[in-house]
């Protein structure tokens, strides 16, 4: 059944809330300023409780089913991490206490800050970047105020065509011009393509490591000589750490700045879209310029510290999402040194074992070992004139959420499949099963994939016309 | 790990398919050279008892108080529908909707953000969430540097927004040739824009309403004289409830309305995640940052959700996207939609007239207790007075005895006002807490 | 798609329990008396958590839709309730704790006891009995204990065809034997009637009032005093009290001893199945033998009692369901007098409504003001050779949950059903819409309705294999 | 009020079908004599945050304590994933499944409660749950009498079943001529069943494991001896963990296993919900009580579930139903299962270890303190200790002072174990607070 828009229910006179006791006397308001409150629709409790029951049930979660989105990293997110962050002392310390009311948000703070220095291996973590895309640009602007104190101004930024979608949005966000750099016929990039680029007109280069192919950067250390003999800046996109847990260093890696996404590589949720927490970590000599307020350690007392002549400057209005944060921390401190690298031992292994049992069926356009993900086309598709996202559409009707489609743009009609660590064998192997059935279909019945998906609510969705015709509000 | 599935015999199995032998055979093209070489220094696992103690130890290291704190986060209480709701892992443990078809219960309550953010604001239009009020402001004046198709010139903005979002702004803006510019401040607590009639080059000009000093500003008046000029006129707000006693942004002669949400549903959190609004005109969408959702057909003509105008983003137009945003805070948007709908237009008017009611007896009573109010501007729930030479030890003390939090002393952000605090007053300070931080204030 | 049975699912190895920390050695057990464990599946914590997502998926709950079972009282489940409900001070205390650590859930208890006495006009109440039925056991050892003390044993009771289907059997286990007693033309007891079965061997009547036909028993003082007369007591079934919320004194009914239903009248959720509450209420003189033990005040401290000789003893293992209680507290505190009453108003104007606008459509045995529910039958669609089971499937297929079917017995192919005051009247039009498409497709199309449910994931099941074969465990 | 959706105009629109001209009128058939005619005296409305204030103070009226309680309840982690899947109001706001085409969700589960609790009380079927232990065991009696097909004779039960659990059976057997007997306790803990082999007309005999001491009666030893009467053996319980270290009592000869499965999943709750547990021999499916659900298949010949053997209830059977029970425990039971499906065979094994080993722990401390234990039987998690006369102020003071519970005091249940205590030990006990009790008890 359909569920009308809030608007379309309700009536004038009804209220799910429950107004608080008046204790004072009505106040006379200026006039002329007085509006008539805004048109919200009037709903009883029960009819805001059915409506956002029944809405949620169209949606799909990862409690549903496996999740496979490529480079989104979607894994269990942990029941007890939402009950401890809704605990009263984590979810309603006003942000501008007094410290002697906000020690314990503080620890969380300095003891996340340690672990994910830990995790990298580099000097210092500003957690302040409320997502991903936030700690890219918080990462280029380290960058630029490093070369501009030394006087530098550089105008362009190595950005590979493998790397996240955010990066030249980012890049250019600080002004800076991205240049592309091509990957080799490896999926990855040689030292040489970006030797070639190289110069001292740039500031440095963002590298998706692993990339988005779901490849080990492998030239990784001669890139970051390259860049740094040119006195360029190394940013790693650091979204796919969940393949590295305890396995490299990025310092030996020679990267001077990375930011992590706590809502994919650290199990917390991503709730439809966001809030996530993108905090940046940095070798020691970008430590000065990372966004205040910094938090600060004095004999066992945590306290803000805004006192930092040459830092970015602030990024949000206060000091980040805290409430994922604390989620983050609840990972780390469950899993514990070893099975942080099972995670990742696993979310390889299991990418991997996707990857060899589907490579009959979907076209792999780089067959060699992958990381966390990998990624197919439709070309072995293409024949029986059904594309990716035919096979996208198709998978809902097997139950099972798509991967992400159509990205990386290196790949022409790109599957990104990306399982995680937390999905069982049986899981991937009934995706494996739903593929190739898909695929035979393809080849018998295509057009069972064209007019797929057929099982949801909705059959497939006119973007085009919403695109063209935009209508945003009701 | 009871979050890792995996047996042995299941690794071995599948290393087997792979052909490979152990799981570090899996790792074989990462060089030796950029190994770790050691075990990570990180606290042995935990279990989840053991966790929950730790962290409820945490926690009990942020202890209750009564706090007549504002600044940006407002205490509001939240229904127990909204939480229960919210706990519902469709919603909590999906992705951004990439498959409208799998994500209408996302999508749909998106929409309905947008139109209650709209209508709220009383603009057309409402991305689908930023990060926060801060960065929903610095957003909101590169959206009109767009706009304009400017790449240079002044960004105004009244020194009475949050000191937080001024600088948040100026980290945006550090790349740029824009120049940053400050509005004083009246005598009456509102923004003095005179200095705008000399100004050129100005791309934008924000104010925020009601103020940092918790001052309505005269948006309107401030509306028609931007609406002489070529700026584009952006109004910030930190306390959206306002809008349920007074006139909304939008029909004051706001291009863009953005601040933060918090207020709508969403605990404290010592300062986030929050909910950065953003809503403008419909002739400036293209221009807009952010996702947002739209309404259309599927191939049986029914009506449904999809994300849309991706051409603005970065995944499809990258380095000329609108902004590099991504992940925003959309489960923070469906928070608001919820408590909106609870609220509903009766509740959200009554509720922001208790607030400003309980605000004005607190007023009432400092004034009698002889204490100087110094702003005469109309406010909504938080006000700015000036306590007796000294209190700050009084403001310490009653922290640590009682556990009051009698308001934001100001000196730390306007040197200029020492001795003045900003008192916040919600629907959960009741009029017993009022008159006994009277009783502390005047002793 | 379907989710396995949960030892389909899991591998041996895999654990979604937290094992706590061992802190001590392991001690050698009893040789011969060890055993293996039991063998259940092992699963992940994801897997888990993906069955019970998934199983709940295909269920339809309140927050889903209308659920007009009569007699159930299908009203919404306050959220709030459930949150204070988990407190831990009320989940967590031990019921053996010494007094100290418990005031507050003995003070719930009291509080309880006396709304519930003023609600129902009675002197005394028992929360112990943990579900109707078993607070109308209580009410049958009660009136047996009354009438044993007065060296008085009876053999019979009467039990009208229109009471609940719980009442004879409660009788039975008290050694009773239930004598059936008709109802009139008008639906309700005549006091005739009961006049002809009453007798001196006879305990008493046990009424439910509204009864199960929806209608109120007019004649229930003339009934009380034929029943008393005789030396016998009046049994009042409580479950129908939404109907009744400041309206009657069940004192002034004659009514000796009552129970209710806190997860039908109450509010509470009825989980699927239970727990539920059956608190019993009686006057004066039947006090004393109420279950121990019995809550006592002295100086506004609460303690237990056992020391109650006439007692007919205890019918719970500790105090009864005290989680429970707490949501049935606080939908009183919440509502107060005023808009309890309330809630009978719009509980009865709601199946008023239903009922008036429906019965063109569905043959309405008893055409009278109804009270908190009305009953239909399905003989205007007889002819269209579909039956009460057809149309009530059919109304799946509709988005609704359908009424109480074949119940009360006393009608042919009942369609018992109870709005409850927490619906909308949209609610209840969209309702009506449907029963009426229904009763049109039964003349036109009868085969839609002998084929349904069709939208379910399941089709109508075969319940007479089950019965004869049954598969219980697997 | 806002769980009620009525507006002025909704109710007038209503009437006016009805013919009614006031919600007064609408109860008409209601005689004069029989109203209330009077406002009920109860506290005003309260918001919902004054409700939350007022019962978070009552709450608070219970504060923490570390308490070393069994006797029935037993204090276990429950791991967060079954409180949250608990609240899916899916299964939380369902009526009993009698429509199981919307109800597969609730059936499958409890189809699956009944097969973990069948295996893990060794027999082959369960019944879908009883109230609480107690009344499980009433009615496993009751169940006896049917199987039996006696109107009279003797139900026999241990001394050692749990006191409360022995007078609800009296009060559940009040009506009927059964004679309840009750056998005593040997000097080692466990039930003396000596008397047995003189008694007539024994219909059933129960007997508790572990017993209240806590000690592992020798059910297979009992059941050869009952299983060579007419008699049916009925073996109750309050700890199924037990069952993760021993033997189960279905390999123990028990006809019918019952008792409280609190312990799987439920918090305390000041003693309710409970879970009654009752599992059985597919021979005596048409005596059981309760409802059941069974497997089958759908019109398309899909595997489904619906409520089964209905003939027995009493719904359909009336007078003669086995059992008058309708509502049950169904949530709870569904509770367990998640909690059972959660801890696994390796989880549940380990944890039942665990608690053994904890208490093993304790008992050797005490005796090495110079207690005496008296009761030579195996226990599992808990067990009797006889303490150093007057400790009962001690206790007293240790309550008040420190908030620990150092056992439950036996004297008031059995008047000849003056000073002993039934001490209990779960793994939420650590090793320090046992060390911390010797302590005191020691000084």
């Amino acid at each position: 059944w359909d569920e009308p828009l809030l608007w379309e229910k309700g009536q004038s006179g009804r209220s799910a809330f429950s107004l608080p006791a008046r204790d004072v006397e009505q106040f006379a308001v200026e006039s002329g300023m007085e509006g008539k409150g805004p048109d919200f629709p009037d709903l009883s409790e029960p009819e805001v409780v059915r409506h956002y029951t029944r809405l949620s049930q169209w949606n799909y979660g990862i409690d549903a089913g496996l999740y496979p989105l490529g480079s989104c990293t979607m894994k269990y997110n942990p029941k007890i991490n939402e009950a401890i962050a809704a605990l009263p002392g984590f979810a309603s310390p006003h942000p501008l206490l007094p410290e002697q009311f906000c020690q314990g948000t503080l620890r969380v703070m300095a003891e996340l800050e340690r672990f994910l220095a830990e995790i990298t291996g580099l000097d210092a973590v500003s957690l302040q970047p409320a997502a991903g895309a936030q700690g890219e640009l918080a990462g280029m602007l380290l960058i630029q105020a490093y070369h501009q104190a030394r006087g530098d101004s550089r105008t362009k930024l190595l950005v590979p065509d493998t790397a996240h979608g955010t990066n030249p949005a980012s890049a250019s966000l600080c002004g800076y011009q991205p240049v592309a750099v091509a990957s080799n016929d490896q999926g990855i990039l040689s030292a040489e393509t970006v030797a070639e680029f190289m110069d001292e007109q740039t500031a440095g280069i963002m590298v998706t490591n692993p990339n988005t192919l779901g490849l080990f950067e492998e030239n990784i250390m001669a890139i970051a000589e390259i860049v740094h003999e040119k006195g360029g800046q190394v940013y790693c996109d650091g979204a796919n750490m969940n393949a590295l847990f305890g396995r490299v260093d990025m310092r030996k890696m020679g990267v001077d700045v990375l930011h992590l996404n706590l809502h994919k590589t650290f199990s917390t949720p991503h709730g439809g879209g966001g809030p996530g927490a993108g905090p940046v970590c940095v070798k020691q000599h970008l430590e000065k310029y990372l966004p205040v307020p910094r938090l600060m350690e004095k004999q066992g007392r945590f306290s803000w510290s805004s006192d930092a002549p040459d830092s970015i400057g602030r990024m949000h209005g206060f000091y980040g999402n805290f409430g994922v944060m604390v989620k983050a921390c609840c990972y780390i401190l469950s899993m514990g040194a070893e099975n942080l690298q099972k995670v990742s031992e696993l979310a390889v292994l299991n990418a991997n074992y996707l990857k060899e049992r589907l490579k009959q069926t979907l076209y792999l356009p780089y067959d060699r070992l992958c990381m966390h993900e990998c990624v197919f086309t439709d070309k072995n598709q293409a024949e029986c004139h059904v594309n990716t996202l035919d096979i996208a559409k198709r998978m809902i009707d097997y139950g099972f959420h798509p991967p992400t489609i159509y990205f990386p743009l290196v790949v022409q009609g790109a599957l990104m499949t990306e399982p995680t660590e937390t999905e069982t064998r049986e899981t991937l192997d009934a995706y494996i099963a739903a593929v190739e059935a898909i695929a035979k279909e393809a080849r018998t019945e295509p057009e069972l994939l064209r007019q797929a998906p057929t099982v949801s609510r909705l059959r497939r969705l006119d973007e085009t016309t919403a695109a063209r015709n935009p209508c945003l509000s009701g | 790990m009871r979050y890792l599935p995996h047996t042995d015999s299941d690794i071995a199995a599948m290393l087997k398919v792979i052909g490979a032998g152990s799981t570090d055979d899996l790792f074989a093209n990462i060089p030796e050279a950029v190994r770790s070489g050691r075990k990570m220094d990180l606290p042995p696992a935990m279990s989840e008892w053991d966790l929950r103690a730790r962290m409820e130890a945490l926690a009990a290291e942020c202890p209750d108080c009564k706090f007549f704190l504002g600044a940006g986060k407002y205490d509001h209480y939240i229904p127990a529908v909204v939480t229960n709701l919210l706990e519902r892992s469709e919603l909590l443990t999906s992705y951004t909707p990439y498959q409208p078809e799998v994500s209408q219960g996302t999508l749909q309550a998106v929409y309905e953000y947008q139109t209650l953010t709209a209508r709220l604001l009383g603009l057309e239009i409402s991305n689908a969430s930023m990060y926060d009020g801060a960065s929903a402001l610095a957003e909101s004046l590169l959206m009109a540097t767009r706009i304009r198709k400017k790449s240079k010139g002044k960004i105004v903005l009244s020194s009475l927004i949050h000191p937080s979002y001024g600088q948040v702004v100026k980290t945006y803006f550090r790349p740029t040739p824009f120049e940053i510019t400050f509005l004083p401040a009246l005598a009456d607590g509102r923004t003095d824009v005179s200095a705008l009639a000399d100004m050129d080059d100005v791309v934008a000009v924000a104010v925020q309403s009601p103020n940092f000093f918790g001052c309505l500003e005269d948006l309107a008046g401030i509306g028609s004289l931007v609406g002489q000029t070529e700026a584009i006129f952006v109004t910030c707000f930190t306390e959206p409830l306002a809008f349920g006693l007074y006139q909304p942004p939008g029909t004051q002669g706001a291009a863009i309305a953005c601040g933060e949400g918090g207020s709508l549903g969403l605990p404290p959190a010592y300062g986030g995640p929050g909910l950065g609004m953003l809503a403008t005109k419909m002739d400036y969408v293209r221009r807009m940052p952010g996702r947002v959702v739209g309404k259309t057909t599927d191939a049986n003509g029914k009506e449904g959700f999809v994300l849309t105008l991706a051409t603005r983003e970065q995944h499809i137009r990258r380095a000329r996207a609108t902004s590099n945003i991504c992940t925003n805070s959309n489960f923070c948007a469906i928070a608001a939609a919820v408590y909106m709908a609870c609220l509903g237009k009766i509740g959200f008017r009554e509720l922001a007239r208790l607030n400003y009611d309980k605000t004005e007896y607190l007023k009432q009573q400092l004034r009698r207790a002889g204490m100087a109010l110094p702003f005469g501007a109309p406010t909504f729930n938080e006000f700015v007075v000036k306590l007796p030479p000294g209190f700050e030890r009084k403001h310490a003390e009653l922290a640590a005895s009682s556990g009051i939090v009698a308001g934001l002393p100001l000196a730390e952000w306007y040197p200029d006002l020492a001795d003045h605090y900003l008192l916040c007053v919600t629907e959960k300070i009741t009029r017993a807490d009022m008159d006994h931080l009277i009783k502390e204030v005047s002793e």
